[in-house]
Formats: structure tokens, sequence, C-alpha cells
């Protein structure tokens, strides 16, 4: 029974979704109106499903990354200063946006502790600093003045609104940089490979980097310049009649492994994955 | 602004920015603060760093990063995958199933009911409910792992979301990357638009160029396919085909190479070009210039990148040197 | 020679990073001819009628924002300026951040109006699934909209689409990986034979050219194509000027950057067949 | 080409065509249906294959040259009194290629035992970890020695992807593997372990279906398995049944791809030519037709 009801469960959700890829549309214009297919709604509900299941793994995984950190910061790992940092930094980043995500909710004081407030200019020229709890067509509802009392405010009356935020701000300031940055190291790798590692060994070797070197120059102005434009026509050439015939055969290659396994798991004869 | 090429005294100053950075905002429509600023100068050097040796600063950055990055993730997963879906979502469902009470004990036949629209098909307040609450119940058993490594109960949502996975895949995919494959092959082998050679503006337009260009792609999506064939003996014929598939293959790999390096050098200079925003005068500790003065030097040396970036060579030298008196040598640079 | 061979990598770093940083300092532009899969990605957002409803899939995160920022934003312009109207959706989580900055930067350059000319309805866990169940049905997919958290019912725009992506004339991914236009493609493109266009990331520019031009409309491939569009759309757009200039002058030094790869790869050569002749003498 | 014989059953075939599409409008997406019948046949070969298979009707594969290479590599490590690195790529085990690599990995770990040479295997994940123990111990086992297995040497490094690549250039340059192979899933960091791998001038062997890094290693690396040949590793390996048909059910597939892709090109061009025959003023034949006939046929 361990193996056979989850085995089942894969072989149910797989066949449904199967069939509701092949099932019909719905016909909004049809005369006389049609009823829109259940399989739509199966769809729907199965993916909510997965994309629930999706989201709730993930937290999984940050539950992890906190035990294990944990762990060796208690072992005295010789990284645990920084393994400190991670946890500071993720905890921290935590309590921001989930105050931000939770501001309806809050009570006052961590509200206005952890929450930057709104500022609406009004037409009048006069601000007013609060939280946004709801929107309507005509009107908002805030949370403002000393008690954070909520106020009723007709759309009219605002000129204008900003919007500060913490976790924009630490998004802005920690995460791009750091991203992007850790990213572009690859810049620096190219190059030194280029010069140490990449070796016209073989036929094969050699015909791959006068291929690179021809989609390098072709692609930017001096290098096309410098030849005359040829390099630029010999760029389309190799993309458009040689590259795409060896990557369309990839893809078809690629795509059989795919079904092959998906059938596979769809039909219940794939079991690798339950092993875990 | 073109901060560093005051320095190399080219291209003419650019216009000041709209408006003059503030020390603190956390308005995200605002010209970036001063702090941070220096925050991301840091953290940026802090990562280049990482190409002279691996070192504190290093360190200190990456762990900022996974910290920073796994929050986030975890926060738009949290409030998409979870609060979306199933508070808001039975919230909503719940709404409209207490108003069909109310109106079916006001009219037992009442006809203007309420539904939850589910991929475009009407379904009853109560099942949709009672639908949702299957995924908590899967997600709840996920959540076992927490407790317990080995238990039965987590592998019934994996099923299920391996199950939906697989199935999603392969119909898509299949349709797109296999049938429609086929379909997007059609192409003469003369393009219709070619002109004869003598008329052509370049050769690539000629007639005989076009035949010639389609037979290479022709021949060559043939030739890899074969290379790709595993359980045929390969007999003369199979086996030229497959050499010719490597050369077009390797050829492929080549344009991939090719792209591959355009778009690492793009991400370099993307990052240059932030730091550059960063060391015009109006973030520097000398402060903005005055009307009518030209930003010195002076200005842009002591602006976010180039402050931090002699400060954390300075220690990073320094760190260097006590590094070596402690650690054998020889041992083996990464 | 054998010094050479053995030369320690961090000079090359060293000989990459002050090549960059000198040329950008120097802001020369460079043009690019126009190449035909970008020519039909701006043909076909000209060719929209008038209020039709795009959809605009924001595929990446800071790690290639630099290739994909530049095409993001002018596809915004070109959009508004042709009175498109746009939904935006991300697969990425860290995505809608971009959304929101460039459309309080964008929108009002062109009065456009929250909720009628455009929404942002954010990110959705899932990859594929996700991309399958905005397909099956964008309203049942988000409870809320990212923008203000108020409920979909609040956005006069929405009530123009329905399920199966009717009511949507065309979508647009800027796309940085997996997932991205490739899964849009498996799981809308076909499905609910929507046209797509798609601006990606040079890695993945050489799959895109097997989807052209049945199930891709046009595409703009890496910072080069980006370029090209901004070429395009820039002419009418006096707003994108400025990115322009910047794009262009990034070219040069993409130039230069290229003509350095290639000398490493020629030398290492170079040097290391010497190194085996002499190895063998 | 004079097709116009044809005609009367092309413009039959089409009447046919629309007639079944109406009729099963109401049960299934139409334009869907070839997708249908390519999954349902492949499904059929597959099935068939894997019982011929079973049955023990061989079906050959052919020569993968980097898995050849194999026993070379790890010979040559043990001549040298050098260790052998395995790199089971960067994904989770959720990733297919990841639970081939284990398979691969097995093997190998049992050519090691049976020379007698260290095997070190850095990985990314904690459940991957406790896969590829289990896959060593395995191989160890399978070889008669299951003593040479040393917990040790499969270690765990960082779930950050520079820093595992890190670690493992750290590897590469202290303990001088003699010989790198690197199989399954990898990302960027492909190029800087092809790299550091080079500079230490160990014989490398790499595998990867990712079509997006494997320029860096056929660049650098002196034997890669590219492509779909990394998914048939494990059936030459392995030669089970299910496997192998699942192989040859892809072959099938592609030669049948082939012929479309030929005859598609074929009717596209007789299309082409007919239409500037009719604007110059000849008279029409099937080729229009028969083309746009086709192309209904792929939905």
């Amino acid at each position: 029974m361990k193996r056979e009801i989850p085995i089942l469960l894969t072989v149910i959700c797989g066949l449904l979704i199967t069939i509701s890829f092949f099932a019909p549309s719905s016909n909004p214009g049809a005369v006389p109106p049609v009823e829109p297919p259940v399989w739509q709604a199966v769809n729907a509900e199965l993916l909510e499903w997965a994309k629930i299941l999706f989201a709730v793994a993930f937290l999984l995984g940050i539950a992890n990354l906190f035990r294990i950190n944990l762990k060796q910061i208690a072992a005295g790992h010789e990284d645990r200063v920084y393994k400190a940092v991670l946890l500071v930094t993720m905890s921290g980043f935590l309590v921001v946006g989930l105050a931000d995500t939770h501001a309806r909710d809050l009570p006052r004081p961590l509200l206005a502790a952890l929450v930057p407030a709104r500022t609406l200019v009004l037409s009048d020229g006069g601000t007013l600093d609060g939280y946004v709890i709801a929107r309507s067509q005509t009107d908002v509802t805030l949370r403002t003045g000393p008690g954070l009392e909520p106020t009723v405010i007709p759309l009219e009356r605002i000129a204008s609104e900003t919007a500060p935020s913490l976790k924009l701000w630490i998004y802005d300031k920690l995460f791009i940089p750091l991203q992007a940055t850790m990213f572009s190291l690859l810049a620096f790798y190219v190059a030194s490979a280029a010069f140490r590692a990449f070796r016209a060994r073989s036929l094969e070797a050699t015909l791959l980097l006068a291929a690179g070197c021809v989609v390098m120059l072709g692609q930017v102005p001096i290098g096309n310049e410098a030849t005359g434009g040829l390099a630029g026509r010999a760029l389309a050439f190799l993309m458009t009649y040689v590259s795409t015939a060896g990557i369309r055969a990839i893809i078809i290659g690629a795509t059989l492994g795919g079904l092959a396994t998906g059938l596979r798991i769809v039909l219940g004869i794939e079991r690798s994955y339950l092993s875990e | 602004m073109p901060a560093i090429s005051l320095l190399l005294q080219a291209a003419a100053p650019a216009a000041a920015p709209a408006a003059p950075p503030a020390w603190f905002s956390l308005d995200p429509s605002a010209t970036p603060d001063i702090l941070g600023a220096w925050i991301v100068c840091f953290l940026m050097l802090a990562v280049y760093s990482f190409l002279y040796r691996d070192n504190p600063f290093y360190k200190f950055a990456e762990h900022v990063f996974v910290g920073v990055g796994a929050a986030w993730y975890t926060l738009e997963n949290y409030e998409t995958g979870v609060l979306g879906p199933v508070r808001e979502y039975i919230g909503l469902a719940h709404g409209k199933l207490v108003a069909n009470r109310a109106l079916l004990a006001a009219d037992p036949a009442a006809v203007n009911l309420q539904f939850v629209d589910l991929g475009g098909y009407p379904v009853q307040p109560g099942w949709a409910i009672a639908l949702r609450c299957v995924a908590i119940v899967l997600s709840l058993m996920l959540l076992v792992r927490l407790f317990s490594r080995n238990s039965w109960a987590p592998r019934w949502p994996l099923a299920v979301m391996v199950g939906i996975y697989a199935a999603l895949k392969m119909t898509g995919e299949t349709q797109s990357k296999l049938v429609l494959q086929v379909k997007e092959t059609m192409r003469p082998l003369v393009s219709p638009t070619a002109v004869p050679w003598d008329q052509a503006r370049h050769v690539e337009y000629s007639t005989g160029f076009s035949l010639f260009a389609n037979l290479v792609f022709l021949v060559g999506l043939v030739c890899v396919l074969s290379h790709f064939i595993f359980t045929y003996r390969r007999q003369r014929v199979l086996g030229a085909m497959s050499r010719v598939g490597i050369v077009v293959l390797m050829l492929t790999f080549g344009s991939m190479f090719g792209y591959t390096v355009l778009g690492r050098i793009a991400l370099l200079i993307d990052r240059v070009a932030d730091l550059d925003a960063y060391a015009a005068p109006a973030y520097s500790l000398a402060g903005p210039p005055l009307a009518g003065e030209q930003p010195g030097f002076g200005a842009t040396l002591l602006s976010p990148p180039f402050l931090v970036g002699a400060l954390m060579i300075l220690l990073l030298a320094v760190w260097s040197l006590g590094q070596r008196g402690r650690r054998a040598a020889g041992a083996g640079q990464d | 020679m054998k010094n050479l061979a053995a030369i320690d990598r961090r000079w090359i770093f060293l000989a990459m990073g002050t090549l960059v940083v000198v040329l950008y300092a120097l802001k020369i532009p460079g043009t690019l001819p126009v190449n035909e899969y970008v020519q039909s990605y701006y043909d076909t957002i000209e060719a929209l009628p008038e209020g039709s409803i795009v959809m605009l899939a924001a595929d990446f995160d800071p790690a290639s924002a630099a290739e994909i920022e530049p095409m993001y934003v002018a596809t915004i312009h070109h959009l508004l300026r042709r009175n498109l109207r746009v939904i935006n959706v991300s697969t990425w989580p860290a995505a809608p951040p971009y959304t929101q900055k460039y459309f309080d930067e964008i929108a009002p350059q062109y009065g456009k109006v929250y909720g009628v000319d455009w929404v942002e309805l954010g990110y959705t866990p899932g990859d594929d699934v996700a991309m399958g169940l905005i397909g099956q049905s964008l309203k049942s997919t988000f409870s809320t909209d990212d923008r203000n958290h108020a409920p979909l019912a609040q956005l006069p725009l929405l009530a123009e689409v329905s399920d199966s992506f009717r009511g949507i004339a065309l979508l647009v991914s800027s796309s940085a990986g997996y997932p991205g236009i490739l899964e849009w493609i498996a799981q809308v493109g076909g499905r609910y034979q929507v046209p797509i266009l798609t601006g990606t990331t040079a890695v993945q520019t050489t799959a895109l050219y097997a989807y052209y031009p049945n199930q891709l409309k046009g595409f703009l491939g890496a910072i080069t194509g980006a370029t090209q569009y901004l070429q395009l759309v820039g002419r009418d757009t006096p707003a994108l000027h400025a990115l322009l200039a910047e794009n262009q002058a990034r070219m040069l030094v993409q130039s230069w950057s290229h003509l350095l790869i290639i000398g490493l790869i020629v030398l290492g050569n170079v040097v290391y067949f010497l190194g085996k002749r002499g190895a063998r003498a | 080409m004079d097709l116009s014989a044809g005609a009367t059953w092309i413009g039959a075939a089409t009447l046919w065509l629309n007639e079944r599409a109406l009729a099963l409008s109401p049960w299934i997406a139409v334009n869907k249906l070839p997708t249908l019948v390519a999954i349902a046949g492949f499904g059929a070969i597959m099935f068939a294959s894997q019982r011929r298979a079973r049955r023990g009707e061989a079906i050959e594969i052919r020569r993968i040259n980097g898995l050849d290479a194999l026993d070379e590599a790890i010979g040559r490590a043990t001549e040298m009194g050098r260790p052998v690195l395995y790199v089971p790529g960067t994904d989770e085990i959720k990733e297919i290629q990841t639970i081939y690599s284990m398979m691969i990995l097995r093997h190998v770990a049992r050519k090691a035992a049976e020379f007698g040479t260290p095997l070190i295997v850095p990985v990314k994940n904690s459940v991957v970890l406790a896969f590829a123990e289990e896959a060593v111990k395995q191989g160890c086992a399978d070889a008669g020695r299951p003593d040479t297995f040393i917990p040790d040497n499969v270690r765990y490094l960082s779930d950050e992807q520079f820093a595992y690549c890190a670690g493992i250039a750290g590897i590469m340059n202290r303990e001088r593997p003699a010989a790198n192979i690197m199989m399954g899933m990898f990302f960027a960091e492909s190029l800087i372990l092809a790299e550091t791998g080079f500079g230490t001038g160990a014989i490398q062997l790499a595998g990867t279906a990712r079509y997006e890094q494997l320029p860096f290693f056929v660049a650098a690396c002196d034997y890669t398995i590219m492509g779909e040949e990394y998914f048939a590793v494990t059936a030459y390996l392995t030669r089970e049944p299910g496997l192998v048909g699942t192989i040859r059910a892809s072959d099938v597939t592609k030669v049948a791809a082939m012929v479309l892709f030929v005859l598609g090109v074929w009717l596209a061009t007789a299309a082409v030519n007919e239409a500037a025959g009719t604007a110059a003023g000849r008279a029409p034949g099937a080729a229009g037709e028969l083309f746009a006939l086709y192309q209904r046929l792929f939905g």
C-alpha cells in the first residue's frame, strides 16, 4: 500500500491533465449556448493544487535552510559567523516582508514599527500619512492619525500617492546588486577560459570555435564593419540555415526523451521518483 | 552619469539628475538614495573581490545574498501560492456560499445563485471549498517531512505533483516541439522572394544561393537526427550522415558559444554602468558641486565606488599578508 | 612561451575589467543593421488594432536584467504608444518590482490609467503549471492584483478577457530561461493558438530560430536584438532616445570585448600548439 | 511535376477530413489530434519494443565514444596513483538527468573499485548526497570490493551554485584527480569546472543533455557525451529492456520525422513552383491543394 496509493494518485492526476489537454474548450459565442466542458474546471483545480504544493515545497526548503545553518553554527563550523549573517538577513527580511504582506491584519504598534506609511497628497495641498486597508471605485479606506483609525477618503480628494516600501528598498539595495554581480562574474571566467582551456584539438572543436568567432564578430558593430559586413552575413547564414537545423534536431531528440519519461510516469511504469 | 569619463577627461559631462538624492528614502520612484548607493557599491565590489581570491568580503556578500534571496522567494511564494489560492479563494467562495444560503432560505427555488469561476466553468461554492481543502490536506502531508524524514505521508502530494507536471509537459511539449516542428520545417527549397543571380543585391538574395542554403538546412537537419539514432547498425550511409551531423552540431554549439559570450559580457557592462552612475558627484562625500561649478576629480574619488574600492583593496592587501604568514606555501589557489 | 601558458588568470580578469571600464567611459555609439526577426517583432506589434489587449510576461530576475531590461522598457513604450492595453504577469518571483517600476515611470507619459489601460497581476508560482493556469483562466489564477491587492472585479480591463486566453490578442514574454518562452509556447501558444513574441537572453536565442515563423512571430535576441529594436521604436519615441544612446554606446564596449575574447582564444591556441611542438622536439 | 491526376482524391480527402473534424469537435479539440496520434504512436512503439527486448531479442546500441573512454580514464588515474573525480551535476534529484547520473555513478564506482582507485564525489544537495552515497556503496559491492567504499569521499559542499563550484575547483587543485567525470544537469558553472579541470591536466569526460552548456564542455574536455546520447548511456550500461525499448521508440520516431520533413519541403517547393507557374499563366495543378492538406494534418 505504501507504494500503490502514490502511484495511483500519479496516474489519476496525470490522466486527468492529459484528457483535459485534448478536451475542447468553451465556446462563448455558440448558438445555441453550450455549457463549457467540465474539463476546464478539472484542469484548473488540479493545476491550482500543483501550484499550492509547489509553493509549500518551497517553504519546506526554507525550513531546511534554517535547520542546516543552525546545525552548522552549533557544530562550530569555520564559517559560522557568515552562517549567522545569512540567518540574520534572512529572518530580518522575512519579518519585514511578512509585515508588509499582512499590513491589514497587523496590530497597531507593530504596523507603525515595521511598515512605512503611505503618503497621500490631497488636492487641497495637504498630506496624509497612513495605511490603506481597502479600495473601491470611489474611495480609499485609510488607517491614519495617531490612533490609526480607519478613515474613508473619496478618490477625487487625492492628487497623488507615494508608496514607500522597506521591502522594495531591501530588494533594490541588496538583492539586485548581489544577484546581478554574481552572474556578471561569468564574463571574467569566459575570458579566462578562452585563453586557458578552449583548444582546437580536433576538427570538431575547431569548427565550434570558428563558428563562435563568427557569431561574436557578426553580432557587434566593429566586427561587422571591420569585415565589410561579411561577418554579419555569415552570421545570418549560420543561424538561419545551419544552427536552426542542429537546434531543431536537438529539440526533437530531447522531446522524445521527455515524452518517453512522461508516458512512463503517467502510466505508472516509472517509479524512481518514489524512492525518495 | 559618466563620472569615470571625467577622470579620463573624455566625453562631455552629462546633465545633472532630475532630483538630488536624499540620504535615505524608501520611496521606490525617487532618485536612489545615498545610503543605498554606498551599500550597493560595497556589495558589488565585495562580490568582485572574489576574482582576486576567496576572502571575507566575498563570503559576507555571498551569505547575505543567499539570505536575502531565500527570504524574497519565500515571501513571493507564500503570498501568491498560499495566501491567494487558499485564504482569499476560500474567503471568496465562503462569502458566496453564505449569500446563496440566504437566498435559498428566502426562496427555495431561487435561480440567481452565485457560482465560483474555476477555469471558466461555474462551480458551486461548497464544492469549490471542498476541493481546495484537499489541496490543504496534501500540503500538510508535505510538511510532515519537517518532522520525519522517512514518513509515507509526503509521498502522496509528491505523487500528485509528479503526475500533473509530467502530463502537462508531455502534452504541451509534444505539440510544440515535435508535431509543430514538422510544420515549421515546411519551407520551399527556393524562397519565393529569391531573384536570379544577376538581379540580386547580394548573393543571399539569389535563387541559386537560396536553393543551396535550404539544401544545407534540410541535409543538416536529417543528418543531425541520424547522429542521434542509436539502435540501428551503422553502415556506410548512416555513418557518413552521422559524421555530417556532427559537423552541423558543432557549428550549432559554436553559435551558442558565441551568443553566451555576448550575454555574459552584457552583464558585466551593465554592472560597470551601475557603478558609474553611483560615481556621480551627488553621491560623493565631497557633496554636490555648487551651481556653475565643474565637478572635480576630488568629488569622483570620494564617491562610493572609488572610496569603497580603495578601502577594500587596502584591507584585502593587509588580509592577504596576514594569510600568507599563516598558510603553508603552495596551498591551492582557486 | 611557457611563462605565458602558466599566466595567472587574474591578469586576464584585470585586462577584461579594464577594457570594459575604460571603453564604457568613452561612450561612443555603434549602430546595428536590423534583422528579420526583430523587424517582424516590431511589425507584429504595429499591426495590432488599437485597444487590443496584450499580455506582457516578465520572466526574468536581476541576474539577467541587464539583457532583458532594455527590450522590456522599449516594448512597454511601444505598446502604450500604440494605445494597446497591457496585462502584466510573471512566472519569476523576482520580476514584479521591475514591472511596477517601469509602469510607474512610463505610463504617465502616455496618460494611461491603472486598471483601464494596464493591470499588474504579479507573480504566480508553479513554472509550467503557472502558465497552464494563466492559459486556462486568468481570473481563477490570480485572486488579487499585485499593485493594490484589490479584487480583480475592480479592474475594468479584466472584464474583457475570459477563459482559454480569449480576449488577448498577443503574448509577449521577456524571458531569461526556465520557465520562459519555450514553456509559454508549449503551454499556451499551441494549446490556445495565440500569437507569441519574445525577447530573450543571449543563451536562449539560438533555440528560438526553431520556432520561427509559426510558433513565434518574431523575437529579440540578446542585447544586440534589443538595440536593433530600440533603433526601430526609438525613431518615434523621444522618451527612448537616452536608452537608445546608452545601448548603442554599450555596443562599442561589447565589440572590443568580443575582439579580446577572440584574441585570447587565438593566443591560447598558438601558445598551446607551440608548447606541444616544443615538447615533441 | 504533375499532380493533377490526384486532384479528385485530394478534394475527397479534404472533404472527408472536414466531416470527421466536425463530428469529433464536441469530444476533442481537433487541432490537437496530431499530438494525440504522436503520443499514442510513440507509446505503442515503445511498448512493442520493450516486449521484444524482454523476450530476449537483442536490440543493439551503437558505440558512444565518450563512454568507451571511461575505462581509459580510470585506468590512467590508477597508473598515476591519483583519484577520480565524479561531479553529478548541479540540480536536485527531481531532475531526470540527476537520476541518470546516479546510475552512471554506480557503474563508475564499480570500475573504480575494480581498479582500487579512490573516487571523490562532491554534491550540491543533501538529498543527492544520500543517493550518491548509496550509488557508490552499491558500485563497490558490484565489484565485490565493499571495503573500498570511503564515506568521506562523497562530500556535500554547498547549496549555493558558485560556492559549490569553487569547492570543486579547490578539490581539483589540491587533490589533483587524474580523471574528471562530469555527468548530469549543469548550468553556468560548466565553464568554470571545465576550465579548472583543463588547467590541472586531468582527462576530462563530460556528459549532459542540457545543450546550452555543451559548447564549453566540447571546447575544454577530452570526451563529451552530447544531448540525447546522455539518455542512451544508462540503456547502454544497464541493457535494461525498458530503457532499450524507449531508445528504439525514439529512433523510429526520428526516422518518421525525417521522412515527414523531406516530404514537407518537397510539397512546399511544389506548391511554390505551381503558384509561380499560375502567375505566369499556366494552368494550376494540385500541388497547392495537396500542400494545404498536408499542413492541416499537423494541426
